[in-house]
């Protein structure tokens, strides 16, 4: 036997391991697309200095919330504190809107972070002849598709939703009864829609722009102006014409809106009325998004 | 036909950081067809750049004929094929020869005559307003090279023309360079096939570990391996009285006869076949195949690696 | 016997370009080489064998498996080394190879298990933890054979294996080859410029010429047979042997000419006329004081075979 | 004569390979969108031209300069040399007898009449479309403009000639620097091109009717500082983009 380490050995299945049928076999092939995407980018240095940036907000609300439940500070203080943060002195009130205010305030970060990683997720398949190696295994177009978006969502949810949730749990914790939990159960759920609602439409927009665009600076360029100059115009127009509408050209403010609509919460009864057109652009955009991916990966397909 | 230039090195050493790529290196490569031959990273590529001036030498000095490579007046008179395949590949073949000829300061006519000129003799002619993007691997290898020619360089560095290249458009580079060599160019051609270069070249470098280890014809290359044992077959009918009779000649050793087959090894290869030949005539054998198995610039190449390390 | 490759009229075209017209393959297990020029088609033929593109018209079977059906299931027996880069940047050695097999449908830790046995075996065992930005085209090579034998498959197909290695390297990545054929009776189809590779390693070859299928059968009953043919190599002076094997109604035909330098070795193609004996070589050269140390019975090589049946030469 | 003919052709390779890259149209988008903004807007239809001056002035404030220019210079700055850099198409211009002075030269002036056509054209038809407070605007800010593209143009060459991803660097300075610290109160703005930038047309737009900006939140710089500054790193980035590029070895060990 020790002879033989250097001969070609067969691949002796173990009970069980075999090569999976079309369904196991797809599968397993879409979780490794998952699994290598998000192991890329955490070996990127520059992944983890924009993840830091991201945590540290977590950490500020982290202290806040510890500070407050635990501290006995003039009540006057602690309540203004806490309604800067977003949350509420009494356990129970269902006005809090602090873990919406966090995942909108880390979905800028996330921004930031998507506009780096495209280029390395998405675009280097197309430009380095990746995408014709994932395809010659057993993998059909929309496996590849599906993988890479998952894996995108999971970067954005470690942004955004799982920090809120680990808030969550903290909240109830430092208040030392079960109650916080039971009176705000619905928190779980919106954090967990808003989360879905953030993570498909920007993997669904970046990865149809990176296919296209592949490289950095155009991916930059058009993620840029998506995400700012759209807002800066929609805010200046909706302002000086008075037309409250516009405030939809910004993807940030329909996002924000659409997540609102999860939370039940509105800032005012005007954002109530547009949060369905808002979750229907979104709806719409993505469509085209994806639509427009599927036509990309199949091109390359042919050709390459 | 002008005048013959030499590319010179002078104990060319070069450091990148701590790595060393060349180690001391005294070379003069003049006119016909010399072979680079090394392994990979043997310094073959180092030496390649610090010709075409891409690379100052950390010790020594570089020159292509009178001029330091790294002057302007040494890249006139220097045409480089590199081994990165990449262009502007938004252009078509015949734009981007025009438009590096064109970089050598020639007016638009001169440029487009040159250009002319240079895809024909690549055989690209006919075939040079295709986009870059959309050639194939051989037609880039041949822009590459219409690029290198175009400014009727007196020096060519070829680093790795041959690679991916298909056996048809092999044959016609080949001819192509030794066509230029006749004009009595200077050419120096990196390779790891060497079958190829045993083909192509007049005299061979042989690189390891960033020195020179040997040059010369193959011939001569193979002299050097004359104290080497050489492995011989020989094939006859007669394949016993064949064994008995080169048995008994005074380097050979290791006599073995399977078949029809003797295989041999002697110490002395030149004395062992001008013997050979006269006991073959003298006993009239059948001789069917007689060859070296250990010959041709791979086996040379192999003993020199070895030799080496 | 199941036929490794069998296909009928299979044409593809990429829009308006035809890139195979009518090829009818059927090919026996073992090795195949297929050669050809850029463009001859090589690549389609390998994609539509793979299940990747699935042809215009005609169709066939792989392993038994349609070609335009059961692409999945085909793509589970056939190990695939593209010529291409196309690796994932930023893994190591294991993981790439392992990421092949989970994409091949192989549970996790039995593609994790089988990674580091197959690199083993292709010989990268030491370099298995380094990122890929650290492999050296040799080494990515070996990696991607790695890769496409990581889930036991009957058949490999290989685009130009030995593309940019060095002799060493190619040797070692021939005898890899050669020995998993030996050991293990699995078919490969070889696609390579280098014919000496082809010749080395296969036995049935498929010359392919402008989208067709040229030639294709064993090597040996594809070569064209001239018996009375020799190679012929001397060291000495060229003329006064040349003169009297021409004497000798011998007719010699000589390669190339290399421009410059005068070797002091020479060689020629000899063609005999009947009832030459081969002590005659010797004999005449012992007279004109040139020594031969090469002869052998001229036999086609593939290179030739490939230029007659391309060039028509 | 050769030398110049030869600098004359990189340049117009350079600039031709700029003008039709992805860039161009990628910046198209952002400029279209702001146009139809501004039709959407219509500055000039206002009752009062001093109101209407200071309501065009921030959206030339806010969206032109801190954001257009920037990026106009990020698609250009560092595609002219960064691109010859990650796409390893520079040896073919090292092998030819320039010297390296001079390419990046070249390179650098194919870059910028394509940031300043850019900038000064977007400025110029923003203008136009804002009628009346659009033609004082245009002298008045068209000087800070200028400054502003070259001082980008310079430093995002500097990039290119220092580091391999030169676009991630510039990128990340765009996001970092000009975006985050140039928006924050007090005295660490100063690190931005940009500031300095805003200065000058503060400066020019306050005699038409643009409102002082509140100097707690942004204290400008005075004119003739803010001027010495952007001419500073104009020139001090190209000079040591020069000094970097004659020098290095672009290389990699193989």
């Amino acid at each position: 036997m020790g002879i033989d380490a250097a001969h070609y050995h067969p691949w002796k299945t173990n009970p069980g391991g075999k090569l999976g049928g079309p369904l196991l076999g797809a599968w397993r092939g879409v979780a490794a697309v998952v699994r290598t995407t998000l192991l890329q980018l955490m070996r990127r240095k520059a992944y983890w200095a924009i993840y830091a940036v991201g945590i540290s907000q977590f950490v500020v609300y982290w202290v806040v919330i510890y500070a407050l439940t635990q501290l006995q500070l003039p009540s006057g203080t602690q309540r203004g504190m806490l309604n800067t943060f977003g949350f509420s002195i009494e356990a129970a009130d269902p006005q809090d809107t602090g873990y919406l205010d966090f995942m909108e305030q880390q979905s800028y970060v996330v921004m930031i972070m998507l506009a780096f990683c495209g280029s390395l997720v998405v675009g280097s398949d197309f430009r380095e002849g990746t995408l014709p190696f994932y395809l010659s295994r057993r993998l059909e177009r929309r496996h590849y598709i599906l993988g890479k978006l998952i894996a995108l969502v999971g970067l954005i949810w470690l942004f955004t939703v799982l920090p809120a949730l680990i808030l969550f749990l903290e909240y109830g914790m430092f208040t030392t009864s079960t109650d916080y939990w039971r009176a705000n159960w619905r928190v779980v759920p919106s954090i967990l829609g808003y989360g879905t609602i953030l993570g498909v439409v920007l993997a669904l927009w970046l990865a149809a722009i990176s296919a296209y665009l592949q490289k950095l600076a155009p991916i930059a360029v058009v993620w840029s102006s998506l995400f700012v100059l759209l807002g800066r115009l929609g805010f200046m127009l909706s302002r000086e014409t008075g037309i409250r509408e516009w405030v939809l050209l910004d993807p940030w403010k329909d996002l924000r809106l659409a997540g609102r609509l999860c939370f039940g919460q509105f800032r005012t009864a005007g954002d109530a009325q547009l949060s369905a057109t808002a979750a229907w652009i979104l709806i719409c955009v993505s469509l085209v998004a994806l639509l427009a991916l599927i036509r990309r990966v199949r091109a390359v397909e042919v050709s390459a | 036909m002008s005048e013959s230039t030499e590319l010179t090195f002078e104990n060319v050493t070069k450091f990148y950081g701590p790595v060393i790529g060349v180690n001391d290196v005294s070379l003069r490569v003049g006119p016909g067809i010399t072979g680079l031959l090394g392994s990979n990273g043997a310094g073959k590529s180092t030496l390649m750049k610090l010709a075409s001036g891409r690379l100052k030498p950390s010790l020594g000095e570089v020159r292509v004929g009178p001029h330091a490579a790294r002057s302007s007046a040494a890249k006139r008179l220097l045409g480089y094929c590199p081994d990165v395949n990449a262009f502007y590949e938004e252009m078509t073949g015949r734009e981007f020869v025009e438009t590096m000829t064109r970089l050598y300061g020639y007016s638009l006519a001169e440029a487009r005559r040159r250009t002319q000129t240079a895809l024909e003799r690549t055989g690209m002619a006919d075939r040079a307003e295709r986009r870059l993007k959309g050639c194939s691997h051989g037609m880039r290898q041949r822009i590459k090279l219409a690029q290198a020619i175009a400014h009727d360089p007196r020096v060519l560095l070829l680093d790795e023309p041959l690679t991916g290249i298909d056996p048809g458009g092999r044959r016609e580079i080949n001819e192509l360079l030794r066509a230029l060599a006749a004009d009595g160019l200077t050419v120096l051609v990196s390779s790891h096939l060497l079958a190829e270069v045993e083909q192509l070249c007049d005299r061979l470098v042989v690189v390891v570990n960033g020195r020179i280890l040997a040059e010369g014809t193959l011939g001569e290359l193979r002299n050097l391996l004359n104290d080497e044992p050489l492995t011989i077959r020989l094939e006859s009918p007669q394949a016993r009285l064949a064994a008995a009779l080169v048995v008994a000649l005074p380097d050979t050793t290791h006599v073995t006869v399977r078949n029809d087959s003797v295989i041999l090894r002697t110490r002395n290869a030149p004395a062992f076949f001008a013997e050979l030949g006269r006991l073959v005539a003298a006993h009239q054998l059948e001789v069917r195949r007689l060859e070296t198995l250990d010959s041709g610039a791979e086996a040379v190449f192999g003993y020199l690696q070895r030799s080496a390390t | 016997m199941e036929p490794l490759v069998d296909i009928r009229d299979v044409s593809f075209a990429y829009g308006a370009v035809r890139a195979l017209t009518n090829v009818s393959l059927r090919l026996e297990p073992g090795t195949v080489g297929i050669v050809g020029n850029n463009g001859a088609g090589k690549s389609t033929l390998l994609r539509i064998l793979l299940g990747l593109l699935h042809p215009t018209s005609g169709g066939g079977t792989v392993l038994g498996c349609d070609v335009r059906q059961s692409s999945s299931q085909l793509r589970g027996l056939v190990g695939y080394m593209p010529e291409a880069h196309a690796v994932v940047p930023l893994l190591k050695g294991v993981e790439f190879v392992a990421l092949s097999g989970d994409l091949y449908g192989m549970p996790k830790r039995d593609a994790r298990r089988r990674a580091h046995e197959v690199l083993n075996y292709v010989g990268l065992g030491e370099l298995r933890y380094r990122r890929l930005d650290e492999y050296s085209t040799g080494n990515l090579q070996r990696l991607k054979l790695a890769a496409a034998l990581v889930h036991d498959p009957k058949l490999l197909l290989l685009d130009e294996p030995t593309n940019g290695l060095d002799p060493a390297g190619r040797t070692a990545m021939l005898r890899t080859i050669e020995d998993l054929i030996a050991a293990t009776g699995k078919s490969v189809i070889l696609c390579t410029h280098l014919l000496a590779d082809i010749e080395r390693i296969c036995k049935q070859v498929v010359v392919m010429h402008q989208g067709t299928v040229a030639r294709a059968g064993t090597l040996d009953a594809l070569r064209q047979h001239t018996a009375s043919r020799y190679a012929l190599r001397w060291q000495g002076p060229r003329e006064p042997f040349v003169a009297a094997l021409q004497a000798a109604q011998v007719s010699l035909d000589f390669p190339p000419e290399h421009a410059a330098v005068p070797s002091t070795e020479q060689h020629a193609l000899a063609v005999v006329p009947t009832g030459w004996h081969t002590a005659q070589f010797f004999e005449l050269a012992g007279r004109s004081e040139a020594v031969v140390v090469e002869l052998r019975p001229e036999q086609e090589d593939l290179e030739q075979l490939f230029f007659r049946v391309t060039h028509g030469n | 004569m050769r030398t110049a003919r030869a600098f004359l052709t990189l340049w117009l390779l350079s600039f031709r390979r700029l003008f039709w890259s992805i860039g161009t149209p990628m910046l198209l988008l952002p400029i279209v969108a702001c146009i139809m903004f501004l039709v959407r807007r219509n500055y000039g239809a206002s009752d009062d031209p001093v109101q209407a001056f200071h309501a065009f002035s921030m959206f030339l404030l806010t969206v032109f300069a801190s954001f257009l220019v920037p990026l106009c210079a990020l698609a250009f700055g560092t595609a002219g040399l960064g691109g010859d850099r990650e796409d390893r198409t520079l040896l073919f211009l090292f092998i030819r007898p320039l010297p390296r002075g001079l390419i990046l030269l070249a390179k650098y002036f194919a870059a910028l009449p394509l940031v300043l056509g850019f900038t000064v054209g977007s400025l110029w038809i923003f203008c136009k479309l804002a009628g009346a407070p659009g033609r004082a605007a245009f002298d008045a800010y068209l000087p800070a403009t200028l400054y502003m593209s070259v001082a980008y143009t310079s430093l995002f060459h500097l990039f290119a000639a220092l580091v391999r991803h030169s676009t991630v660097a510039a990128l990340i300075y765009a996001v970092f620097m000009e975006v985050l610290l140039g928006n924050v109160p007090g005295i660490v703005k100063r690190v931005a091109v940009n500031y300095y930038g805003r200065s000058l047309m503060y400066d020019a737009g306050v005699e038409h009717g643009l409102n002082a900006p509140d100097a707690q939140w942004f204290d400008p710089y005075p004119p003739a500082d803010a001027r010495t500054a952007l001419w500073a790193i104009a020139i001090g980035a190209l000079v040591a983009a020069w000094l970097v590029f004659r020098t290095r070895e672009y290389e990699e060990p193989t």
